[in-house]
């Protein structure tokens, strides 16, 4: 608790201007549409690759098409957990006002990501396994992945004053990002010792590029795509709280 | 198209979530964004 | 250290005295796992073989549902405000109700878990390892309750809201406390099992009164 | 009976603080310098701002803009603030002496001990009964023995006064002249009249 002395003059450096909300704003808007042109096209150039440009894997069959999708959901379910960690971090250090914003946007992100990569790693599961659902380590670790994003969701929603919200949101994330590693650990521990050991590895180095070229063009663009949503999204949530502003102010001007 | 062997159904299944649910999020952010800048445009805010 | 102890003893008053929370917690814990032979049969090997993993799952139920009491009657009266201006860190507060915590709602469950091993007929050894792995386990949850009941001491109905966001964060604590007593990948296996639990709870215990003093503050600034 | 202890000497300054809840301001643009020993009651109508402002003196609630000092505070001595806002912090379980001893224990004592302190608010005969017995006003009183068994140099009080009878708020001002003889600040926020010889007045949301 600072009580001698709270002294909250800005100083005017790249990074404050950049922190100030209208200035990200007018300096990202241009950045939407190029990115979101350059995720489509990478994704159709994904697409085409892994229906009609890649062969079926000796082994799966062509089952394997199914990790162009589920390899770069999967992936970002961790990264966009990566980059929230990263912003609540901006939060409680450096009370980074676009910190907030960021973490907020990427909660949803981050949920539907790791739903997309639950799904495919279950359709990928059942002609591989022979089950929908098998509790292998990383199935299971994403599975609680999953309840942590909704958690901070349905913690963001509970408050009323949002300020307040981002700072409490922001030591959950920090302390869930601690958390995740144990988390994974224990989960495969505990798989390795109910069943068999670990199935197979899709993702290991012994790839034929013919099967790395489309992985490569599609986990980027899932990763463009998550750039532009999270942009996008960081958008609407500064001028949805200029619109709080406005609106209370209004409010206000009626009232006297 | 290539044929997709006897998993079709499951490969198509994967790429059909995947996309309706990138559909889903992308339409409710932009949904968001529209409804947030119509508000704020009726308020009267000029800066975007 | 005396506003330590000034926590410590205020705690375990007002949850000893008249009100009868630890005994409802208590029977709550029994209830939950005297209703599970209902659920599937009162198969003798089969209860014997899932009573571990239904201890746990009572005593984690039971330790969730004690949460909201941590923090939000403080809140509510006033003490919470007093905490913040004290001589004494919030971290210290936090330490101190933890303890407390465990003290009033785990313990009473591992002395109340014979009766339960007794009815799903686990038998003597299977019960000693399943003590201690209370023992070694509960701290962690408590530790890791009262972080989830600070971040939702400032949302007015934040009572349903800690069990679900601690949860997720809790898999450790089941995954190793039940696998400390079943023997599933050998005596080995559960001997580090044990020791990954310590660990856990020493961990949780050092680090969540800090996480929760930060979440407390900064919900109520 | 004073409390015979010399306070270390706080003044407190602020300069165009600003206070509200969230983003809504209640309180701009506020310079105010109390001096050890003297005392400010704040008045104004309800939602003026007086409970926001004694937070954020408090350090409770963070300014919105402006600079708050607290000089000659020192950081290494512990907290020097005592805030007792609307709620009382009683719970009817613990006896009364039992909270006091408490709040001894919190906030750490000083040389009277929390029986003599019961004396003083005229509580002694209640000592041993549950708080949860008390009324309104004695529960109050039972606040203002937090005052003195934690000698802290700067009081904010959260209307002291309600709930008091005639006596009581005798008692409260008589001890608000030995804290300020003894070198002690206070901002009091009030409705009523607390004969307090020489403090200044603030009303807030005058203009409004």
């Amino acid at each position: 608790m600072n009580l001698n002395g709270i002294d909250d003059t800005p100083k005017m450096s790249w990074w404050s201007r950049l922190a100030h909300p209208g200035q990200f704003l007018s300096w990202t808007r241009p950045l939407i549409w190029p990115l979101a042109a350059l995720t489509l096209v990478l994704m159709l150039v994904g697409l085409w690759f892994a229906f009609f440009n890649s062969p079926a894997d000796y082994q799966m069959g062509d089952t394997v098409r199914i990790m162009y999708v589920h390899v770069p959901t999967a992936w970002l379910s961790q990264f966009v957990y990566a980059a929230m960690s990263v912003s609540a971090l901006g939060t409680l250090v450096w009370r980074h006002p676009l910190a907030d914003v960021s973490m907020k946007a990427a909660a949803p992100l981050g949920a539907a990501f790791t739903a997309m990569a639950l799904f495919t790693g279950s359709m990928w599961g059942r002609p591989t396994w022979g089950t929908f659902w098998e509790w292998d380590g990383r199935m299971t670790s994403t599975l609680i992945l999953l309840f942590i994003y909704l958690g901070i969701i349905a913690l963001w929603r509970a408050f009323d004053d949002q300020l307040r919200a981002a700072r409490v949101v922001a030591v959950f994330t920090l302390v869930g990002a601690v958390n995740v590693p144990i988390i994974k650990f224990s989960v495969d521990w505990w798989s390795t010792l109910h069943q068999p050991a670990s199935v197979f590895r899709a993702d290991g180095p012994t790839m034929p590029g013919s099967l790395l070229t489309p992985l490569f063009v599609m986990f980027f663009a899932f990763t463009l795509l998550f750039v532009t949503l999270q942009l996008l999204a960081m958008h609407t949530e500064i001028r949805r709280r200029r619109l709080i502003t406005l609106e209370r102010r209004a409010a206000q001007g009626d009232a006297l | 198209m290539i044929g997709l062997g006897e998993h079709a159904e499951f490969i198509i299944a994967a790429y059909a979530g995947v996309f309706i649910g990138l559909g889903l999020l992308i339409g409710r952010i932009v949904y968001d964004s529209r409804r947030v800048r119509a508000r704020l445009e009726a308020l009267g805010d000029r800066r975007g | 250290m005396s506003g330590f102890l000034g926590v410590l003893q205020r705690e375990l008053r007002l949850n000893l005295s008249g009100g009868g929370e630890v005994l409802t917690l208590v029977l709550f814990f029994i209830i939950v796992g005297a209703i599970v032979p209902f659920a599937i049969g009162p198969d003798q090997v089969l209860l014997a073989s899932i009573a571990p993993g239904i201890i746990w799952i009572a005593a984690f139920l039971a330790m969730l549902l004690g949460l909201d009491r941590l923090f939000r009657p403080d809140r509510d009266d006033g003490t919470l405000a007093l905490y913040r201006l004290a001589d004494m860190s919030m971290a210290g507060v936090v330490a101190a109700k933890v303890i407390a915590h465990w003290l009033t709602t785990a313990l009473p469950l591992i002395i109340a878990s014979p009766f339960l091993a007794m009815i799903l007929a686990m038998d003597g050894p299977t019960f000693a390892r399943t003590a201690l792995s209370l023992l070694l386990g509960t701290p962690a949850l408590a530790a890791f309750g009262a972080f989830g009941a600070a971040v939702t001491v400032a949302i007015r109905r934040g009572g349903l809201l800690a069990p679900i966001l601690i949860a997720p964060l809790c898999v450790p604590v089941l995954i190793f406390g039940v696998g400390a007593i079943a023997p599933l990948g050998g005596p080995d296996q559960a001997s580090s099992a044990m020791l990954f639990l310590a660990a856990l709870s020493l961990m949780a215990l050092a680090l969540s009164p800090f996480a929760a003093a930060l979440a407390i503050d900064w919900g109520e600034e | 009976m004073t409390q015979g202890q010399v306070q270390h000497r706080i003044n407190l300054k602020t300069q165009a603080l600003a206070c509200g809840r969230g983003d809504a301001v209640l309180v701009a643009d506020l310079s105010l310098e109390v001096a050890a020993g003297s005392a400010l009651l704040l008045r104004g109508p309800n939602g003026a701002g007086k409970s926001t402002l004694l937070l954020t003196l408090a350090g409770l609630l963070r300014p919105i803009s402006g600079t708050l000092v607290f000089e000659g505070a020192d950081p290494e001595a512990g907290p020097f603030i005592h805030h007792c806002g609307h709620k009382n912090a009683v719970r009817p379980r613990l006896t009364v002496l039992e909270t006091l001893r408490f709040w001894a224990d919190l906030n750490g004592s000083g040389p009277l001990p929390p029986a003599a302190a019961l004396e003083r608010v005229g509580l002694a005969r209640t000592a041993r009964v549950d708080a949860g017995y008390l009324s309104a006003g004695q529960q109050r009183r039972l606040v203002l023995a937090r005052l003195l068994v934690s000698p802290r140099p700067v009081w904010l009080l959260d209307e002291p006064s309600a709930a008091l009878d005639a006596a009581g708020r005798e008692l409260m001002a008589a001890l608000l002249v030995d804290h300020l003889e003894s070198g002690g600040l206070a901002v009091i926020a009030t409705h009523d009249d607390i004969a307090l010889p020489g403090a200044a007045t603030l009303t807030l949301g005058a203009e409004a």
